[in-house]
């Protein structure tokens, strides 16, 4: 049974000992990614190096949510799987890449579609929330279930040689919802299948996921509540934009919402939450 | 000579706007000084710039939803929207969203 | 025997099909990378995602020195290991991790310390070549060797909350020596085991290594010849300022270069190739 | 009112100067605007600023070797380096360039 600790124990003293080191993290720090927890949805390609850095640090309890299996074409930047795992479900290949990686790491692995009948049970044991989903209607799912969960969201994307990342409903700061009160025309809304992806790109902002977890779990604070930070592969430039504060009439988070439980995702964004259906190309 | 606003595109908004990430505009006289808002800008923007379908750009007299739209590096919430007023030099950017991962 | 290719075949079609939909890559570009030949030394906290995002994306050779054993506390940052290596030869291991991920990339293991009596021979076959080590001395050792056998290097580094990153000898730009003709004083250096690092700001900076790398094979070219990007995990920020140009004085790429063979770096920089050695803190 | 000048301290400077990553100073009047150089600056932060020891931060009437200076956001090195004549308002920044992986 995980239980949180009082101490470091000799072991994570030596393992975690570059972290200690440092007076960003030390031993307070460390005790408090111990201690712990984060659920990491979607063991793409995003989800895979946030989820091998997240356990490499030391949080001590992980949590991933996948229901595909693995595929050849997504070891083009899924490195937390390899071609022995072709067939595997993703989250059961992304738990035994962190299980070899870390015995400090208490690593969960959920083989579910998340849905509105499960978010709110799968969400509600953990401290933090990482989406690394694919699809529209699963970030408003996930948006929806960590403000009614009040858990702070750690948001990647990734497309082509374009990433962006945010972090939503934390620190009085904007939800999904507030900044995108309606969803995009299903037309308007390419995927990796059908746009592509440099497999490195969902790699740099998966590790700012990891980076942005680890700073709030260690009471650094995140840099990116009520900011976005865009990255263009091409130029290698990083971009850092204001976004607008949190919204007193939005549907979810607002003063009187008219959200109060998990609604029909795929109908109100008029899309399936699959990387897979042929969409037209924006 | 009119105003001259600076036009940015990221995130795949560029492929709709013949694949540049910068443009540079001179807007012509019927866009009054002190007057002309981006309410005026967008379908200026859609009939003279725009290289792929409309409706992947705007919906009704705005953009289309999952576009943000910063003026001068700010969240255009922040500076009124449709009634924000432009300014010469002023750049405008528009941001597509990802959902990919 | 690993020899260039006139055309991808059909496996390789399904597995980099992410990247052969994108204008900026397509079937030219994953072409490019097939052939090409790139050496990472260094599989600590910079060459791990490095390494395995380069295989990943098809670099078709990858070649991977290192001379040190992995041991536990590397794991909090150089996810190319694990447990099951402590022990094993840093270079096997990251190799072994290559082999599972990718059975397109050829990789070759140097357990090896380079130095002035070997780095010309280990780099000559190699067509880019990518800076993960760990100390001064290397630093001005692989420079020298780049510049005389005419590579690019692409340089990371990184310490506590703090990444660089640049392309040091492409494209008419700078050496290293060019723009840091002097080394430190040892007392001013400091490395990760004295100074301690969060094991994702090495990821990060090592991916856009891999990224800058992936750019230079495709034909996309690098944004960072005479530029250097710098990263502040603290505050989020990224930053890139331009550097000074290739000089004409410089001591190894300039019109009359005083070094024209490897020399004794230990001497030069006044401390050896280890991040072990205990060394004041700056 | 003397020189203003803003000073920033990355990759690890900022430890030599009470670990503050930002500064900035108002320079006294021995700074004479439009004759100060940066070979004045050095040796003021020396003596006002710097609270690890000298030779971390300097070496002769320079900065020692592995810190890279930039005024305002260019290569200290295409500005006159040490005789770049300092101007209100400017921008100097001294990084530590790292050797860590
Ligand atoms: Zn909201
Ligand atoms: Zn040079």
């Amino acid at each position: 049974e995980w239980t949180h600790k009082e101490s470091l124990d000799n072991d994570e003293i030596s393992r975690f000992s570059r972290q200690l080191l440092m007076r960003e993290i030390g031993v307070q720090g460390q005790l408090k990614l111990r201690n712990t927890t984060v659920l990491v949805v979607g063991a793409g390609g995003l989800g895979a190096p946030a989820v091998m850095y997240l356990a490499a640090a030391g949080i001590g309890r992980l949590g991933i949510v996948d229901y595909d299996p693995v595929e050849a074409s997504n070891l083009q930047r899924q490195i937390v799987h390899d071609e022995t795992r072709v067939g595997m479900m993703k989250a059961e290949s992304a738990k035994a890449t962190v299980n070899r990686l870390s015995s400090f790491c208490d690593c969960i692995a959920y083989n579910t579609l998340i849905e509105s009948s499960n978010a709110m049970d799968i969400i509600r044991p953990w401290d933090i929330v990482v989406d690394a989903t694919d699809n529209v209607a699963t970030r408003y799912l996930l948006n929806d279930a960590c403000v009614l969960a009040g858990k702070p969201l750690v948001s990647g994307s990734a497309l082509r040689m374009d990433g962006q990342l945010t972090v939503y409903n934390h620190a009085g700061g904007p939800c999904y919802r507030c900044i995108f009160p309606a969803p995009p025309p299903p037309e308007t809304v390419t995927n990796c299948s059908d746009g592509g992806v440099l497999g490195v790109v969902p790699g740099i902002i998966g590790c700012l996921q990891a980076l942005e977890v680890i700073k709030i779990a260690s009471g650094l604070g995140t840099s990116f509540s009520q900011k976005m930070l865009l990255f263009d592969a091409t130029s290698g430039a990083f971009r850092t934009i204001k976004l607008r504060g949190q919204s007193p009439t939005c549907a979810i988070c607002g003063k009187n919402p008219t959200i109060t439980d998990l609604i029909d995702y795929v109908q109100f964004c008029g899309a399936a939450p699959t990387d897979k259906t042929p969409a037209q190309t924006l | 000579m009119g105003l001259t606003i600076h036009l940015q595109f990221s995130g795949g908004m560029e492929l709709l706007f013949n694949n540049e990430k910068e443009k540079t505009v001179t807007l012509p006289d019927t866009f009054t000084p002190a007057l002309a808002t981006l309410k005026d800008l967008l379908p200026w923007m859609r009939d003279n710039l725009l290289s792929e379908r409309a409706e992947l750009f705007m919906q009704g007299d705005t953009v289309r939803p999952g576009i943000l739209v910063l003026i001068n590096d700010a969240d255009w919430e922040l500076e009124g929207e449709l009634e924000y007023v432009l300014k010469d030099d002023d750049t405008i950017v528009f941001i597509s969203t990802l959902h990919g991962g």
